[in-house]
């Protein structure tokens, strides 16, 4: 390469070439096994450390979400049962705004397109379901399917311009799209003597159940898959490959382009899924309830729920569902209360909003954080331990004998330091090697002592004969070249050998 | 069209953006291999040239060639699969993730994917030896630097565009850089084009320089020489070298 | 009092559990120009925010003319910098903390925000683009499109635009061309300090060898003292 | 004896229809005090069981009335939902008494289309309908006593929800049955919340037709109209405002600019002996701010139930059922029969002659600052007098 | 289309616009969505109300006439605002100042002020009833000739009030040194700490201002509808999608946004086929149109730098 036959004058080439050369790996297709999704080894995330203190490696549980999620939507399922008519159905609606949230939580949060149709997307299909079972004798079990694709149809639509628009802009386009849908709907004549809600519609509940305690069930089991199922689609979605690229691009957009990331498709893909998800779940909502109406489109209800997913933490599927527990035990479960129930609803708001950085599943990470600046000023207040630690790796260290070994190391450094006089630097230009004196004999012990990093080479420069010196600090990195301090030349080498004590003493007091 | 032997290049770019002209008919080429230094005062033009040349600005005139075909209406991601690799002035990487989840997330960008051992190889080529479990938001400026190369380097590119990659480096750090462009230069023949206010590094790595001034190409060459060049010097160092 | 200007006693800072900055002790004489130098992620710009209280968390003594306005507020990062700056602080924060939506004349009147400073901005408008006549041109462009180093001079000029006793400033060469940076340094050189101070960091200390009168190594987070030795040439 | 459980679905917190449903709740209080006070029904006491309800949404609907089915309420008195069906299918999984007062015939189809189902659920006044052919008949008996309007043209303006748009329908078949002795003039489109009603009063001058028939029912916006109207009136042409000014807060909003207008509703208190002491019962119990309809029909379906539990086991609904379809009861705003496949009163008088027999369409104006009722003739107080822009 | 046409048109564009420009500079400024601004519209109108019920006996007593008008009018128009500048405060202190400096704070005050505004209405409600309050028409319900053209009065006095105050407004905006404070905070919160700009005494003036706009709207607005509970709710939504309509931020796109809106629906509301019913409808489609054409809105910033 021509760059070696080159004279640079300002730089002066030490060790170019690194000392291993890295090939790449052949036969990757050995590597490349590809495993369905659900199909790991270890459901739960197991993680095994040695730990320093005990001295024992241990087997702890990185990430125990599985075991809250089987608690609360077992215990859910047990408990509904024994619940009294009214609260069953609660529970019930509850399952299916949960739903509808955590995949409105894709939309929002993985796919970071902030889309205000969501109830758009169900009511639209809920609505063609509806009128096709009702109008066209459509057999119930086809509704689903059917919502589901006019949920991707009109997920397909809403999806073009999103590419264009960005948050606030995109949200109040997605805004005017579903009042324009309601609109549209509540001018169609034939739904207007019942105020354009559609009733009657068939279901899997037997009609004869109707709202009689059995159907209730049911009903309350429909949704809870429905809820299941929602949950599945997320996981798949957020925590497989597209989750993966679309919070990469969501840190860093120039970062994801130039990694060759097509986030903009991405986006588009999980839009356009999560709306069809959308629309089975309008579907099944029309179904629940045996007939739709235009409520469902409402601004209230849509505020109502970005505030649930809000509270309970955006982003988060578990956040979805929290919140919604809450607010809809609130606002259904204490229907006797009246208004008042309204009250209580903006109070908890407000205070999660202003507490919770996160909303209510964050709250760990966020009492985690506030704990670390704590201790850390702590450590602070305390400069003997950990002042030795260097910025980058300041966090706690789990191996104490690090922190002891500096520790001793400081004390041993501080002693050093007092004993460095005039005359000491003077014995040793006098005398580099041989005999010396117990205080140098110790400085000099402690210098080889050290790590790689600290010490320092001489080179020689120019022919055996005529040759000089200069001094080089080593890189102590394997592959990494050491690099002149100066330009001095020495002519012999004890002047050499006294310029790099100087170096190290220098260090030595400046450390 | 290229001239023989070149790899990648641009012919005749003029880009104006808010009215204002930033490029006027530049042309570049490089050959596989081979090491461009880009330099030019503040302002010049060189940023806005890698964004033309890695297709997030659509040039008004000219256009974009690899090899025989022309990219000029590819978006960057869309030349990033191509094989046009680049890099930021500014060290992004995406905060929140870990090393371990932004290599997979490169890996796993577009088919075919990479096996996680390719992600080993490419962390290990550009000695990124921070643990894979830290958060790509706590590196360093250089480290963060490398986690964007290991990400690229995965893909073994055909040409690589880096914006002043020694800005807030140090020394030893940029000596190490150094090490990098030369091995993929020299093992892995891509061709770099190299934004660099840090004379020393360029001198010491590219095989030729352009000068661009106030959007115009002023001077092309081997750098010695195009240092000594006076519209250089007027342009670049304000007469004092 | 007339002695310092500016009394850093025992400040350690970091972010959340990372601590970037070990009990610094230094302080700043009227007329003095000190450069802090030090490799980079090495905590010179956490020691500006600290002063400047923008950091996560701190602690120790920051006295300003005998006024103290360091100690452990955590209130929130920035609910005391207005205070501090109208004190008679100036800081060109490191890359680019500057309002891309305004146009460069309006973004150097954000600097002579302060009441007396805002009578005659106009004037000290002209003295900026004195120092850089780039600027002069591009007055009314947004600053969201200047390149890299043309956002820097805005920055400083924002800085040199307030009448503050202290100016800190943050690698004012960080990307910059030899020929800006020289132009960049000189402009900090020139700027005539009568009773006033300001403290440069960088990492290029070839550039600013003779420019000040004082130099501090910065290392892991701890002032080195008199910097002569080559830790970091 | 535990108490006689009267569940009362209250909207409180929805948007509209708050006012009405708070006049049916007084009513209802009041009725059940009197009851109480006198001892009670078979010596147990009546309670009501209030809940707040979203007339405007299904779901809203039927998860209020299984709170009351669910606490075990003997009957339901409900003043309206906005959608019928719902409720409707929830009172009847439960059987339990279902009163209400839609003023639907959407709700008298279904009960017709099912009666099983539906067989214990009642509608205290006749259908909406009535407004319509009412309001066009009385139009030929005011031509018959010699009124003659400037144009035989009826400007029709109708408000969007069924409700409305039924009124607007049978209005229109009434003009087409009316046989060119009234003709359809522009029919104007609004939607409520209507903000300004300055395109519409622009409409009504265009058009300078003898009978404008404001079909909306929201009393606040009607006030406006009444105001914007007064400002700029068009000249000798009678104005109808559907049933909105019944409620309290009409005459003290529109501030004397109502004067002259006439307005109806298919069930009001009347102001005959019973209706008048009713009348000052409640402005000594509530205040002097008293809604025309739903007070009085509140209290009547409180005391009509009263009177059938008197002799049926309140806890077996369908002989009260039965009890209420054979009951003929007289109370302040006319005479309940429900022996019908309907299950709800008759129109009187345009459904029977006799005043006696059923529901009486009421016709007032507003003269003086006051409702007056104008018709039928029965229950007349006042005659009509011409508006002041006559 | 005919000067009555045009003049109803202006009016409704400058309540818009009154509700619009609130919106908007409160984001701009200090990056939060104020959705608890129709309740800061409620409660200005009932707080006129009241303020005019108690006031106008006195006044009559004292002079019938024209003054008496004129005193009135201004009373009542001062309560509006007054009180809607309070209740702007008390946005201020709940919804901004605990989290204005916390991580993602528009989205949380996102939530906090539409608490406020929910919780507000409920309490309007439970306090006040909900039968609707009529103010007392303090411009008159006259009407008056202007070039030929006969105009309510009230109508144009909004016209003209609200013109004035809007240009006053942005003239402060543009030249006064708070008018770059805003516009500076509204960049980069802490490069506009390093210049001495405290985004907390930025926020408030702001807040105060915003709140009175809405009570000044109330008030204008009360001529021809009612003051109850839910009035500020189309209110709000119109200014919300006029605000984002002109691109959040920008003043005059907001101003410009009123206008087309007003117009909009001036003139869809007497196309007879049409009809008031699809006003809403046919506003939506507009801004869904513009949107797509204009995806920064009419009068959209830069807001992204670069690399
Ligand atoms: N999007 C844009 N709109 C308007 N002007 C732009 C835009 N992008 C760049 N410019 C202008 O183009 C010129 C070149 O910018 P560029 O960033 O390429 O310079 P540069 O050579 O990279 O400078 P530096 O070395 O400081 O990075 C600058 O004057 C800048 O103001
Ligand atoms: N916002 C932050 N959060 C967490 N850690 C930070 C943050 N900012 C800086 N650090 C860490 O603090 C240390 C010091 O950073 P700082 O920017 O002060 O160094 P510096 O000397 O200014 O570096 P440079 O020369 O690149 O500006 C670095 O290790 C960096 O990783
Ligand atoms: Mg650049
Ligand atoms: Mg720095």
């Amino acid at each position: 390469m021509m760059s070696t036959n080159k004279p640079a004058a300002s730089y002066v080439k030490v060790g170019r070439r690194s000392d291993e050369v890295t090939l790449k790996p052949d036969g990757d297709q050995l590597w490349h096994r590809w495993r369905p999704p659900f199909s790991r080894r270890h459901w739960l995330a197991w993680r095994g450390r040695y730990n320093p203190r005990s001295l024992r490696r241990e087997r702890l549980l990185v990430d125990k979400r599985p075991l809250w999620w089987t608690l609360g939507l077992g215990g859910l399922l047990i408990a509904v049962p024994f619940l009294s008519d009214q609260f069953v159905n609660i529970a019930a609606i509850f399952c299916i705004f949960a739903a509808i949230n955590v995949i409105w939580t894709l939309i929002v949060g993985a796919a970071g397109i902030f889309s205000l149709a969501t109830m758009a997307v169900v009511g639209l299909s809920a609505y063609a379901a509806a009128a096709a079972n009702v109008y066209l004798g459509l057999p119930w079990p086809l509704m689903m399917p059917v919502g589901a694709a006019v949920g991707l149809i009109f997920g397909l639509l809403l999806a073009l311009p999103s590419t264009r628009l960005d948050g606030l802009y995109y949200a109040l386009l997605t805004l005017g799209i579903a009042e324009i849908c309601r609109v549209s709907i509540s001018q169609i004549k034939a739904l207007a003597p019942s105020n354009s809600s559609i009733n009657g519609v068939d279901s899997f509940i037997p009609s004869a159940w109707h709202l009689q305690r059995p159907g209730l069930l049911l009903g309350f089991a429909g949704a809870f898959v429905l809820l299941l199922c929602a949950l599945l689609v997320f996981r798949l979605v957020n925590t497989e490959r597209l989750g993966l690229l679309l919070q990469t691009a969501r840190e860093d957009e120039a970062f994801a382009e130039a990694v060759g990331i097509d986030y903009r498709r991405a986006r588009w893909l999980v839009f356009v899924l999560a709306s069809s998800a959308l629309g089975a779940i309008g579907a099944f909502y029309a179904m629940f309830y045996r007939s739709i109406s235009l409520a469902v489109f409402s601004l209230d209800q849509l505020l109502l729920l970005f505030a649930m997913i809000v509270i309970g933490g955006l982003g988060r599927s578990e956040g979805a569902v929290l919140g919604t527990a809450i607010v809809v035990l609130i606002d259904k479960g204490l229907i006797g209360l009246g208004p008042l129930r309204i009250i209580i609803v903006t109070a908890v708001m407000i205070v999660v909003a202003l507490t919770a950085r996160e909303g209510l599943t964050g709250i760990k990470a966020q009492f985690q954080a506030f704990r670390n600046r704590k201790k850390s000023e702590r450590r602070a207040a305390r400069t003997e331990k950990g002042g030795e630690v260097m910025p980058e790796e300041a966090t706690e260290i789990a191996d104490k004998q690090l922190i002891y070994r500096r520790l001793f190391d400081k004390r041993l450094r501080d002693a050093l330091k007092s004993s460095i006089t005039p005359d000491l630097i003077a014995e040793h230009r006098a005398k580099p090697l041989g005999q010396h004196s117990d205080a140098l004999d110790r400085l000099l012990n402690y210098f080889r002592r050290e790590e790689m990093p600290d010490k320092y080479a001489i080179l020689r420069v120019g022919p055996l004969r005529s040759c000089s010196y200069r001094v080089m600090a080593l890189s102590g990195r394997a592959g990494h070249p050491p690099r002149l301090v100066d330009d001095k030349l020495y002519p012999t080498l004890d002047e050499a050998y006294h310029a790099v004590f100087l170096l190290r003493i220098n260090d030595l007091l400046a450390s | 069209m290229l001239p023989t032997g070149a790899c990648f290049g641009c012919e005749g770019v003029m880009l104006s953006l808010g009215g204002r002209r930033i490029l006027s008919d530049v042309s570049l080429h490089v050959k596989r291999g081979e090491v461009l230094g880009l330099i030019g005062p503040n302002g010049a033009g060189k940023t806005s040239l890698f964004e033309v040349l890695s297709g997030r600005y659509h040039p008004q005139q000219g256009s974009v060639f690899l090899d025989e075909l022309r990219l000029d209406r590819l978006d960057i991601f869309r030349r990033a699969r191509l094989g046009v690799a680049r890099t930021y002035q500014s060290p992004v990487v995406p905060n929140a993730l870990t090393i371990g989840q932004t290599l997979r997330a490169a890996r796993k960008a577009y088919a075919p994917m990479m096996s996680a051992h390719d992600a080993e190889w490419a962390a290990r080529l550009v000695r990124l030896d921070a643990s894979w479990d830290r958060t790509a938001g706590s590196l360093d400026t250089f480290d963060r630097r490398k986690l964007l190369l290991a990400c690229l380097m995965m893909r073994r590119p055909r040409v690589l565009l880096m914006d002043e990659p020694a800005s807030g480096l140090i020394n030893t750090e940029i000596a190490e850089l150094d090490l990098l462009l030369r091995k993929f230069a020299d093992e892995y023949h891509l061709a770099i084009i190299l934004i660099e206010h840090r004379l020393e590094l360029l001198g010491a790595i590219a095989d030729r320089v352009y000068v661009l001034d106030l959007g115009a190409m002023i001077a092309e060459g081997a750098p010695e020489d195009v240092f000594r060049d006076d519209r250089v010097q007027a342009a670049y160092f304000g007469g004092v070298a | 009092m007339s002695g310092t200007l500016l009394a850093v006693r025992g400040l350690s800072a970091g972010y959340g559990p990372l601590r970037v900055l070990h009990d610094i002790d230094f302080s700043i004489a009227p007329g003095e120009r000190l450069a802090i130098v030090g490799l980079n992620g090495h905590g010179k710009t956490t020691l500006f925010r600290a002063i400047m209280q923008l950091v996560g968390w701190q602690r120790g003594s920051v006295l300003f003319e005998g006024k103290e306005i360091g100690g452990t507020r955590s209130l929130g990062e920035g609910r005391y910098t207005p205070g501090i700056v109208r004190l008679g602080i100036a800081m060109t924060p490191q890359g680019d903390a500057i309002f891309p939506g305004l146009t460069v004349r309006e973004h150097l009147d954000c600097g002579a925000h302060a009441k007396t400073a805002w009578r005659d901005r106009t004037r000290r408008r002209e003295r900026v683009y004195q120092l850089f006549p780039q600027l002069d041109e591009l007055q009314g462009a947004l600053v969201g499109k200047l390149s890299g180093g043309e956002r820097r001079m805005v920055s400083i000029g924002r800085a040199l635009m307030s009448d503050a006793k202290l100016y800190l400033i943050d690698e004012p060469t960080l990307g910059l061309a030899p020929k800006v940076s020289k132009r960049v340094i000189e402009a900090l050189v020139n700027i005539p300090l009568e009773g006033k101070a300001m403290v440069i960091t960088e990492q290029n200390v070839a550039l600013l060898s003779g420019a000040v009168s004082r130099m501090m190594g910065m290392h892991a987070g701890r002032l080195r003292g008199e910097v002569g030795h080559v830790g970091l040439a | 004896a535990d108490d006689i459980l009267i569940g009362v679905p209250t909207a409180q917190s929805s948007p509209v229809g708050v006012g009405d449903q708070k006049d049916w709740l007084n009513g209802v209080t009041l009725a059940i005090d009197e009851i109480n006070a006198a001892g009670g029904v078979a010596g147990r006491k009546l309670r009501a069981e209030v809940t707040d309800i979203d007339i405007m949404t299904p779901e809203g609907t039927v998860s209020a009335m299984q709170t009351l089915t669910g606490k075990r309420v003997h009957a339901i008195a409900s003043a309206f939902v906005l959608i019928p069906q719902p409720a409707m299918d929830a009172a009847a999984a439960s059987r339990t008494p279902y009163l209400h007062g839609n003023t639907s015939i959407a709700s008298l189809e279904l009960v017709k289309s099912n009666p099983a189902k539906y067989k214990n659920i009642f509608q205290i006044d006749p259908a909406e309908t009535w407004y319509g052919y009412g309001f066009v008949r009385y139009l030929k008996q005011l031509a018959a006593a010699g009124w003659k309007p400037k144009n035989n043209k009826i400007h029709i303006v109708q408000e969007q929800i069924s409700y409305t748009q039924v009124i607007s329908k049978s209005v229109q078949k009434a003009i087409a049955e009316s046989g060119g002795e009234w003709v359809l003039g522009p029919v104007t489109d609004i939607q409520f919340p209507v903000q300004d009603w300055s395109p519409v009063l622009r409409a009504l001058h265009d058009s300078d037709a003898g009978v404008m028939f404001i079909d909306h029912w929201v009393a606040a916006e009607l006030a406006a109209f009444a105001q914007q109207f007064a400002a700029d009136p068009v000249k000798g042409s009678l104005v109808y405002l559907q049933y909105g000014p019944s409620q309290p807060e009409f005459l003290k909003l529109a501030a004397g600019s109502a004067e002259g207008m006439i307005w109806g509703t298919v069930i009001g208190t009347h102001a005959d002996g019973k209706g008048k002491d009713f009348r000052s019962k409640y402005i000594k119990r509530f205040g002097d701010n008293m809604g025309l309809v739903y007070t009085g029909s509140g209290y009547d379906t409180v005391k009509l139930l009263a009177t059938v539990w008197e002799n049926t086991d309140p806890s077996n609904f369908d002989a009260v059922g039965s009890a209420i379809r054979k009951l003929r009861y007289e109370g302040v705003c006319g005479t309940y029969t429900f022996d019908n496949s309907e299950q709800a009163p008759p129109c009187h008088p345009w459904q029977t002659e006799d005043v006696k027999a059923g529901i009486s369409h009421l016709l007032l104006q507003v003269q003086d600052g006051q409702h007056k009722i104008i018709a039928p003739a029965e229950l007349a107080e006042v005659k009509i007098k011409p508006a002041p822009w006559f | 289309m005919d000067a009555t046409l045009v003049i109803y048109a202006l009016y409704l564009a400058a309540i818009y616009a009154l509700m619009a420009i609130g919106i908007s500079l409160v984001w701009s400024s200090i990056g939060m969505v104020n959705m608890a601004y129709g309740a800061t519209f409620a409660v200005a109108g009932y707080a006129a109300y009241f303020a005019a019920d108690a006031i106008a006996p006195a006044i009559r007593s004292w002079s019938t006439g024209v003054d008496g008008m004129v005193l009135l009018a201004v009373l009542t128009v001062m309560a509006g605002m007054i009180a809607g500048g309070l209740f702007g405060i008390l946005v201020y202190l709940v919804a901004f100042l605990p989290i204005h400096d916390k991580p993602n704070f528009a989205i949380r005050s996102l939530i906090v002020t539409l608490a406020i505004n929910l919780a507000a209405v409920q309490a309007l409600l439970f306090a006040f009833g909900p039968q609707q309050k009529a103010l007392p028409r303090i411009f008159g319900v006259g009407r008056f000739n202007l070039l030929g053209t006969s105009m309510r009065l009230d109508q144009a006095i909004t016209i003209v009030t609200t013109i004035v105050l809007l240009a006053l407004v942005l003239l402060w905006l543009r030249i006064s040194r708070r008018g770059l404070e805003i516009r500076a905070v509204m960049q980069n919160s802490e490069g506009a700490a390093l210049c001495g700009i405290s985004t907390r005494w930025t926020a408030l003036p702001v807040m105060m201002l915003t709140g009175s706009l809405a009570g000044l709207a109330a008030v204008l607005l009360s001529q021809s509808i009612f003051v109850n509970p839910s009035a500020g709710t189309t209110p709000l939504i119109k200014g919300l999608t006029i605000a984002l309509l002109g691109g959040l931020g920008s003043v005059p796109g907001a101003v410009l946004g009123a206008i087309l809106v007003g117009f909009l629906e001036a003139i869809t509301g007497i196309i007879p086929f049409l009809g008031q019913r699809y006003v809403l409808v046919v506003q939506f489609a507009f801004i869904v149109l513009v949107l797509l054409i204009r995806p920064r809105g009419l009068g959209g910033l830069l807001d992204e730098t670069r690399e």
